[in-house]
Order: C-alpha cells, then structure tokens, then sequence
C-alpha cells in the first residue's frame, strides 16, 4: 500500500516533532541540569517514524538506545518522555527508569536495556507470544549497528528465523558504535548481510528515506503478519551529535564527514519532497514547525512543573508478586 | 499421600500446571522426544504438543531472553537451562532484563517466569556440570530462588513458582531427582518464604539447603543415637528468606550449623549466618558452623570429587563442634 | 607522594605496566582515541599504539573470552568493561574459562588477565549502570576480587593484579575515580589479601568496601566530634580476603558495622560478617549490623536514586546502633 | 601440498586408532564402570584427522566436546587419555579434568568448555596472542553445529575476523545436538554460510572424505599462517551413536538414518581408496588394525594400573599465585 500525502505529511509532522524534542534536550541539557544523560538520534529520525507509522497499535516496538521517534509515533507522550528525562514522578516508571529506556505496558513498549543487544531476544519473545496466542500482532525492534556484535543479536534472530516468528529487526546503522567506527568492527558491507545466515530477508534502504524506511519495514510487517516470518532491515543513517551529550564527537571522526551527512538530513529531504511536489506550502511547513515547537514547549514545562517521586517509593515494585518481606 | 520421585512430582506440577493455565508453556533443549536431560519432562510433549514443549537452539541466552519477552506479553514460560552451570551464558537475560522490568515500569508489568535449572555436583562430569550458584540469583532484587529438598516440596513449590508473578529460579540438585517421598494428592501448594523444619530438635539447629537436607536428617539420625537432639530447617527458598524462622529456630538451640553444597565463601550459608547471627544474638552459645564445598572447582575424578562434596559426616564433625566436643 | 585522582593512578599503574612488561596489553570497547567512558585510559593509545591497546566490536563476551585465550598464550590482557552491569553477558567466559584453566590443567596453566570494571550507582543512569557484583565473583573459585578506594590502592593494587598469574575482577567505583589522595612515587605495589586500617579506632570497627571506605571516613570524622572513637578497615580485596585482620579489629572493638554499595541479602556484607561473627565470637558486644543498597534495582531519579544509596549518615546511625544508642 | 601415500597411510592409522579407542570406551564404559560418561565420535573420526594431521607442533588445537582424534593426533597419548576417562592421576589435570575437555599446556591443547560454544573466543584469543606475538602460529577451533547457534560462535567470529587472526574454525556438523535435529535450529543449508557474515571463507567439506577435511583445513591453515585471517570450514558428518553412552539416540532418529550414514563410514571410505589404488595391501590393514588395538589394549591396561589421585590434591591449583588462603 503506497503512503497517501496525508500519511507523508504525518510523517513529516513526526521527524519534525522528534527533531525538535530531541533538539530542545541537547539544549536544556546542561543548562537546566536535566538528569537523564541525552542520546540523542538528530540525523536518525526517520527510522523510528518510517518504522512505526503505519503499524497497529496492538503491535509490539522494543526501542534501542537512540529511538526517540519510535516512543513518539507509538504514542508516548512528548510530556511523559521529558518529565521521564527530569526524573519526574509523571515520567518512566514514576521515575524509576531514563525516557530512552522507558516502556509502556498500554501502548505496546517493552522497556530498553542498557545492555546493547539484550532486548532483541526480548522483542523476538514477544512475537513468540503472539505466534502461541494465534494472533497477527508483530514485534518490532530496533537496535544498532554495534549490537549487531553482540551474541543476542545472532541468537535471537536465529530463533525468530527457526520459529519463524513475526518480528521485525531494524537496525539503526548510525555508522558509529560510541566512538568506534562501523569499519572497527563490521567486516562486511552491510548489516543486513548477516540475514542470510538465518536463512532471512535481509533488507538495506536509505535510513535517511522515511519514506523508504516505512515501505521496507511494512513489506517485512506484512510478512510477519502472513505469518512468514522475521525479516531484517538495515537503516544507514548518521549520528549527527556525540555518542552522548558527554561526547562532543569530534575526537574519532572528522568534521566534514558530519557536514556531509548533514547534507542528505531526513527532515529536509522529506520537507524537499512535499514542498517540490506541492503536497505542503512552505508555509504549512511553518504552521508544523511552530505547532511541534509549542508542544516540546509544553513538555519541558510539564516536566519542570511535575513533582518529584515521594523518595520512599524507590523502595517498592522490585517484585510484582511481594512476598516475604520483598517489595 | 502418593510415594514419588523428586523428577516425577516435578513433572507433576508442570503438567498440573500446564493442563490448568493455557498459558503455561515449557521451553529447553532437549525436553522434547529426549525427555530432558534428566528425564524430568518425559511424555510432556506427547501430551501437550509442540506448542507448549517449545524447544529452541542451542542459544540459553536467546531463549531466556525470548521467555521473558514471551511473560511480558501473558505468557508463562517454564524455561529449563540442561545444567545450572550454563546458565553463565544467560545471566545478562534474567538479571538485566526479567529482574528489572518489573521496577523500570513501576509494577505495571510482570515477569511470570520460572528457570528449572539442575545444580550440583556428583555425577562425574567435572568442573563445568557441578556448580551451585543459588547465592548469585539470591543477591539479585527482583529474582525469587528456590531450592526444594523433598517430592513433595519439589512438587508444592514448582506450582507456586508458576502461578507467582516475577520471575523464578527454580534449582533442582541432580543428587534429588531420585529421591522418593510422600506427596500429597489432589492440589498441592507450598508457599514461597516460608522455611519447613524437617524434623524437631532441642540442642543443635542444622540449616539445610537442597540435597543437603537429607545428609542433615541423616546426620541427625545418627547423632539421636548418640542422644544429640538435631532440628533440621530447610529454608526452601533463598530469596525471600524466611528470616523468622530460622533466627526462633537458632534462638532456641543456640547452636547452629549451615549446610549447602555451593562454596563456601559468599555462599547462601553466608547470609544465613549473618541473619542468624544477627538476630538471634545473645542466643547463640557457640559461633555458627558452616558446612560448604572447599574453595575450589568440582573435580572429575571420583576420588577427588568425592573429597570435595560436603557429606553427612561433615556435618556430624559440624554439630560436635558446636556442641563443644570436638 | 604525590596527590592524585584515582583515575589518574590507574592510568600510571597502566602505563608503569605496560612499559615494564611487553606481553601487557588493553583490550575494551571505545579505550582508544576516545580515552574509556570514564577518561581512564587516555593518551595509552596515542604512546602504546594499537597493538597494545585493542578496541574490539562490541562483543563483551568474545573479547573476555579471547582475553582467557591470549593470557593462556603468554600474554597478560587487561580488558575494561564500560560498566559492570554489562559484565553479565561474559560470565560464563569469567566463571567457566578464566577461573577454571588453573585447576583443569592442574596448575600447569596460568591465566593472568585482569578485568577492570567500572560499577556503583550515583551516576543518574538507572538499573543498568549501577550495579555491584563483586559477591558474585568472590564466590568463585579460581577468581581474585580486588575493590580499591584510594589513589594509592588503586594504583598498588592493579600493578600487582596485572602480575598476578591468576584472572582478578578489578572493581572501580565510578564515583571514585575523582578522588583525590596521595599516591608514593616510584614503584608501588600494595598486595592482594592485606585489608588496610585506614583509620584506628577504639570503639566500633567499621568494615568499608570501595567508595564507603571514603563515606565511613567522614563518619568517623563527625562521630569523633561526639567522642566515638571508630576504626575503619578495607578488605581491600574479597578474594583473597585478609580474615586475620578484620576479625582482630572486631575482637579489639567489640562492635561491627559492615559497609557496602551492593544491596545486602548475600552481599559481599554477609560474608564478612560470618567471618567475623565466627573468629570474634565472644568478643562482640552487639549484633553486627551491615550497611547496604536496599534489596531494590538503582532507579534512575535522582531523589530516587540518592535515596537508596547508602551513605555516611547510614553508617552514622548504625555505629549508634551498635553502641546501643539508637 | 597434496597429501603423499605415507600421509594418507599416517592418517589411516590415525582414523583407526581413533575408531578403536572409541569403541574399546563403549564396551567398557558400564562393563568396566568408566566413570567418564562418553560422547563418542564414531563415524566423525576424519574430521578431527584431517584437520590436525599436518599441523605444526606449535599450532594450538581447542577440541570440541567430540573430537577424540584431535587429542590424539596433537599427540595426547592414548595411556593418558584412557586414565583420564578413569579418573585417574596419569590422566588429565591429575584426575581434575575428563579426556574430552582436557588440555596439554606442552602439546598446544586448550582445555575445551563443557558449556557448549565457550571454547571459540578462547580459541580466537590464542590466535590473537600469535598475532600480538608476531609469530606465525596458527589456532584451531572445533565445535559442533548445535554450538554455531550460541552467540559466542558470533562473537567470536567477527573479532577474529575484524583482526584478520590466524584462526581455523572447524564445525563438525553431525546433524545433531543431543536429541535435537539439525532442521530444528539451523534455518539454513550450511553452518559454513553464516561465514559470510563475518566476511571470512566458508567451506563446506564432506566431513567422512579425511582427504577432503585435510585439503580444506590445510588451505585455511596456510591461509591464517600467511596473515590472511580466519576461515570457517564446516565438515558434513554424522554420529554414528548416541549423544552420549547413556542415550541410545533412538527416539529421536530413524535406524534407517543411522544406517545410510554408516555406509559412508569415513575409515572405510579411505581403506578402499588406499587398497583400490594399492597403496597399501590387505594386510596391512590387518596389521594396523592389530596394532592399534593393541595401542588401546595397553592405554586400557595403563589406566586400569594408574593409581587414583590423593583426594587431598583436590584441595589444591584452583589458583596459580596462591596467596591470602586461596590454594
Ligand atoms: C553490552 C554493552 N556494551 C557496551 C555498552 C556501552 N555502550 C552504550 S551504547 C554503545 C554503542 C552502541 O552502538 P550501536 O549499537 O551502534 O548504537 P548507537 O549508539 O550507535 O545508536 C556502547 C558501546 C553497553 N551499553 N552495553
Ligand atoms: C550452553 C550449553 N547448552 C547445552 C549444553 C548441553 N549439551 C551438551 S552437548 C550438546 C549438543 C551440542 O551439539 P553440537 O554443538 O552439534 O555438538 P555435538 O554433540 O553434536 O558434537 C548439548 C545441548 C551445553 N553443554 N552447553
Ligand atoms: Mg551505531
Ligand atoms: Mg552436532
């Protein structure tokens, strides 16, 4: 199914959002003390919303580190993921957990691990409890290029491929795992390259395309759907920022590579699109800018406006089922 | 009452469990037509079908991390790792992922998972099929571990670790599989927490955990001869620790030996001597005795394996030694 | 002397090892031109090159395990895992290939590797990057645990791990590597197995582990001004741990706090406290009281996070409490 | 280099010597109450030959669970093997370790890793240590097709890729692990196509041919020793017995299976090659056989006279540097 102009200007309005969000955090960072160390995915965008525009919302996302868009398009609210990125009591757990692991139980988002690569076996555990319930439902999961080395990579897309389950790997190739880069470590061309030895579609697209993204990863849906199986698709793309906000990224690469990348940014290329196309004015473009900057607005100030979680309840919910003196 | 096996009141409860909740599904090598490794799901998969005994590769940590996946989504996955010793390669898994997910969201998800894992040495296999690592899993917040000794705890603890909602390791000492008792029919439940004195006693309090519960009856057998009144406790289950019960049963003895079959050093009997000793001190007439594995790997050889496995005798000298005797 | 910060007095032990001996070398993800996640290893690459400081993929458990390999070569690897929360997906590597070679070759094989680890909470990263796992690794045989607090420790301590034969786990709490202290010049090494009495006291012993030895010293400090006279002692490493000397220091106090990051049920508290509990039955005038992490993951919000972590006025409390005054 | 009369004639004796131990074990194990449980390499016998036959005694081997040929043709004497699966102190470790992990620090063994895949980044760190060393020493690795599943295989692989190191990994595909089947966990034709992922040369051999493994592991050994970098040659083979002596490996497979694979029995395959062509006669194959089953009659005597270790040894090398206590 083709994407109707509304869907592109949806799109357009969620890399927009993500943007802006991510960019306000970069900002705010240091200047209001926000807790949560940033990772921020500027330049990545597209993959969270080619990825999750267009999925069900009974479907399943496991998020990777640098995922801000997929929580935004699943439905976690811009307020939520900045009061989570304060420590908040209206954010990730009431506080327990950082907005770029959080996950929503509702909303179908299993929260991240720290640990690089420890959610894939997870997401291909949720498919496996849809394909058990007999239902359609399918799990997406993202991850990156560096977590592509990890055992769990190859153990969890081996047994998605043998059950053939219906999940959906996505991997963010962001061409840097921290401050190593992608020739460190991938002795091959492509991520997707690694599919074939689960016997699997290995797909590489323009992760800088949304709307590439979105056709690849709904033809890999479609399938997990049909029930035939996983399917691997490879997003490059850029980080354009450091690791972290701790890392100004410019000991282990060079700066013209950034600008280059820069040049090919997911945003524009989509805003060229609708805008050469005459989908969206220049503008309407405002109207989304200025729209999305009001709502990152209204998420700082939720945020800064929330209560802190009562200290006290860092003591419970270890245990769902508390027992014997456990909480 | 029904005499039976450890391995087949195992068995028992999963079937029990399986036929009542049709989300309970069993996941592990060789579980399948094989039976497992030591026998203890035998005809499960004729029963049930290949979509409730799930067997995955060889891959325990894709598979654990799949069970939790799976638990999240209101599935309950019983999970088998062959030998506790592999489960090394899984940890990342079951500490980062199924102990945490319950507090990163706050208690709005569970993990209702069970790992049955083989521990234990004394089947000739060496250093990398003996191991006891209860202690690891007990100092995990977010992780319940149990550790039957009798049929019909196996059978009565198995069931509640499947109905209970955070994730479960369940370690079952080879040595027990065969080891017959009674068990009770019908419905049979025993509580997570709760220690069980296996058997009454005035002058000396043996802690016990897992096969070394029936070494310490043993031993306790012997020293009655001997008009040394022994009360075995089995704390069944390390996390949570029923703490009470131990600390009244040490109070009123005032002597008191660990048993465990894990190493010594940052073993389970570590923490019991630290609550014992701490909560019932004042009580105590001589320090606590800890009967344990030496500090090293488990052997091959049976001569030296034999040396290295703490035994009935071991906790004979124990109890003399806190009586002052030796 | 000279006053440095504990990151810098690694970064001297690294370099002063690597320069004395070729077969030395770094192995750990972003070590190079980026200089480690916590600084540590800056410049190493620029003077070492990169065959003696290897970045590999991101593959924790391939790259332990190929440190075991190369160590059983004749080399001595030092790898860094960014965070020892991440250590969990190469323990079967640590637990089942380093620590066992020794006895599996009955001797006839060494291997020396050092793995350093960053761990402890207070860095506002949540459950995965605050954790302390040094009772897991003390619990196994044919491990050396080594837990620094001070530059000089730091320093002394890793120079003579990187020459010991056997594998050591190399604990680093995050929030000391900006600790300050004096480090002596020249060749310093501080042995494995020899706590240290940083400070004498009469009336309680405190047993601090890593980043509470500082915490316990401030205690100290204020208690002093109420007149409690508090001796505070660092095992300095779990494995070998110095026995002798923390129950000499409980026999002459009579009183014992016990302080540590990690949570506390089968913590690296509950060993020491029945090692004391034992050697110093007797001469204890009250329980043993430990200080710990509640039996929670470290949550990320920072009042949440700095709720749970244990600190000075946790120690302060629980000294009263072992004077019977609170 | 192709193999002359005399190689071929060496590693005939070798797959005999091999075949005659592990049968001798198999009748003895509960005749004699061998307390090493065995997993017998029956019928993959030519793939341990091949691949060590030829190397340099300071090449370094880590066996797999299964690869009795192995130790033996690195030279692990059949005395000591045969004390080792008695528990004896002639045997391995002093009686600490079993024949089939056991490692010799002399004859380049690497002690192997009951947990299952454990063994390939040791093995991979032993040809890093030959780079680092800057010798031309090479490593080779054994493991199973159920061990290309766990997560360390990859791992392992793409490190001794990325570093180009002089590793040749060795898969004895014997279509089984445990009870399990091939097509029950490898999504896939071959183990050797995961190759590719890691951008190394995967070969597929006839794992029965002993002439077939030692060409292809011998092109990758000169391959690894000349800088080239890693190799995956996966050796097509089958388990003639069960996994272990204490599974008959009846439930799981047809008779009919185990049948068709004995016809291509790998010591047979090469005695017609060497009488068909005259290499050798029939009676001296008759002669090597008696030979070699004397070979097993003394290792057999050997390890029955062996004494057991003290017990008390089992105290002590846990560590290398003992000190504060530690032993
Ligand atoms: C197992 C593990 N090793 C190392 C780290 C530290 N770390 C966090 S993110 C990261 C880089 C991950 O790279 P990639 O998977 O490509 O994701 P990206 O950050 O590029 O989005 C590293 C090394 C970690 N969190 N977990
Ligand atoms: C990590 C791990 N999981 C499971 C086992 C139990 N086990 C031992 S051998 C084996 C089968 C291995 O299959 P494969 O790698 O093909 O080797 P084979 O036995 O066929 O030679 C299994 C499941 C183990 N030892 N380690
Ligand atoms: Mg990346
Ligand atoms: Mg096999």
């Amino acid at each position: 199914m083709p994407v109707s102009n509304e869907d592109l200007v949806a799109m357009y309005r969620w890399l927009t959002l993500t943007r802006h969000f991510e960019e306000r955090v970069c900002d705010l960072q240091f200047q209001r003390g926000i807790p949560e160390l940033q990772h921020a995915s500027i330049g990545q965008e597209a993959v969270g919303v080619g990825a999750c525009y267009g999925l069900r919302p009974d479907d399943v996302v496991t998020p990777s580190l640098r995922t801000r868009a997929a929580y935004l398009v699943k439905g976690i609210s811009p307020e939520r993921q900045m009061a989570a990125m304060y420590g908040k009591a209206t954010g990730a757990g009431r506080g327990k957990e950082t907005s770029h692991h959080m996950g929503d139980r509702e909303l179908g988002v299993v929260a991240g691990s720290g640990v690089v690569g420890g959610s894939i076996p997870v997401a291909v555990g949720v498919a496996l409890a849809f394909k058990l319930q007999d239902t359609d439902r399918v799990s997406v999961v993202f991850f990156g290029d560096g977590a592509s080395n990890r055992g769990d990579f190859h153990e969890a897309l081996n047994l998605a491929a043998v059950f053939r389950l219906p999940v959906v790997c996505v991997c963010e190739n962001n061409q840097y795992a921290q401050s190593m880069a992608i020739a460190q470590y991938l002795p091959i061309a492509n991520v997707a390259d690694r599919a074939a030895g689960y016997g699997m579609p290995g797909i590489v697209v323009d992760g800088n395309d949304v709307v590439a993204v979105h056709d690849a990863v709904q033809e890999a849906v479609a399938r997990a759907r049909a029930g035939d199986g996983p399917s691997l698709v490879e997003c490059k793309t850029y980080r354009w920022r450091g690791h972290s906000e701790r890392d100004a990224g410019e000991v282990y690469r060079a700066r013209e590579e950034v600008e280059e990348w820069k040049k090919l940014c997911p945003v524009e290329k989509l805003r060229e699109r609708l805008i050469s196309s005459g989908v969206i004015s220049q503008q309407q473009v405002e109207e989304i800018e200025a729209e999305v900057s009001q709502i990152v607005d209204r998420a700082v100030e939720f945020a800064e406006s929330s209560p802190f979680p009562d200290p006290e309840e860092a003591l419970l919910h270890a245990y769902a089922t508390p027992v014997g003196g456990l909480r | 009452m029904t005499e039976m096996r450890v391995r087949v009141a195992i068995r028992e409860a999963l079937r029990e469990e399986m036929e009542r909740d049709d989300s309970v599904f069993l996941l592990g090598e060789d579980i399948g037509s094989f039976g497992g490794a030591f026998g203890v799901t035998k005809g499960l998969l004729e029963d049930f079908g290949p979509d409730r005994v799930i067997e995955p590769p060889l891959s325990e940590s894709g598979f654990i991390g799949s069970a939790v996946g799976a638990a999240m989504m209101g599935m309950r996955p019983i999970a088998e790792i062959m030998f506790v010793d592999f489960i090394t390669v899984a940890m990342d898994q079951i500490v980062n992922n199924a102990a945490k997910m319950s507090y990163m969201y706050d208690g709005e998800i569970s993990v209702p998972m069970v790992i049955r894992a083989p521990c234990g040495a004394g089947v000739r296999m060496g250093v990398h099929h003996s191991q006891s690592f209860e202690a690891w899993f007990a100092h995990v917040p977010g992780l319940k571990v149990v550790m039957p000794s009798t049929p019909a705890d196996a059978k009565g603890l198995l069931k509640t670790s499947v109905r209970d909602n955070d994730p479960v390791i369940f370690l079952e000492h080879k040595g027990n599989y065969h080891t017959k008792g009674p068990v009770p029919d019908g419905e049979h439940l025993v509580p997570l927490g709760k220690a069980d004195v296996k058997r009454e006693g005035r002058d000396v309090t043996v802690v016990a955990l897992g096969i070394m519960v029936g070494k310490a009856l043993a031993a306790a057998e012997q020293l009655q001869e001997e008009g040394i009144s022994v009360e075995v406790i089995d704390p069944r289950s390390l996390q949570p620790l029923d703490e009470e019960s131990l600390v009244a049963s040490a109070a009123k003895t005032g002597r008191v030996v660990i048993a465990h079959e894990a190493v010594g050093p940052y073993g389970p009997g570590a923490e019991i001597a630290a609550v014992i000793g701490n909560g019932a001190f004042g009580y105590l007439d001589r320090p606590i005795e800890r009967v344990a594995m030496p500090f090293v790997p488990v052997p091959f050889s049976p001569v030296l394996e034999d040396h290295v496995i703490p035994k009935e005798e071991h906790i004979i000298v124990a109890v003399k030694r806190v009586l002052g005797e030796a």
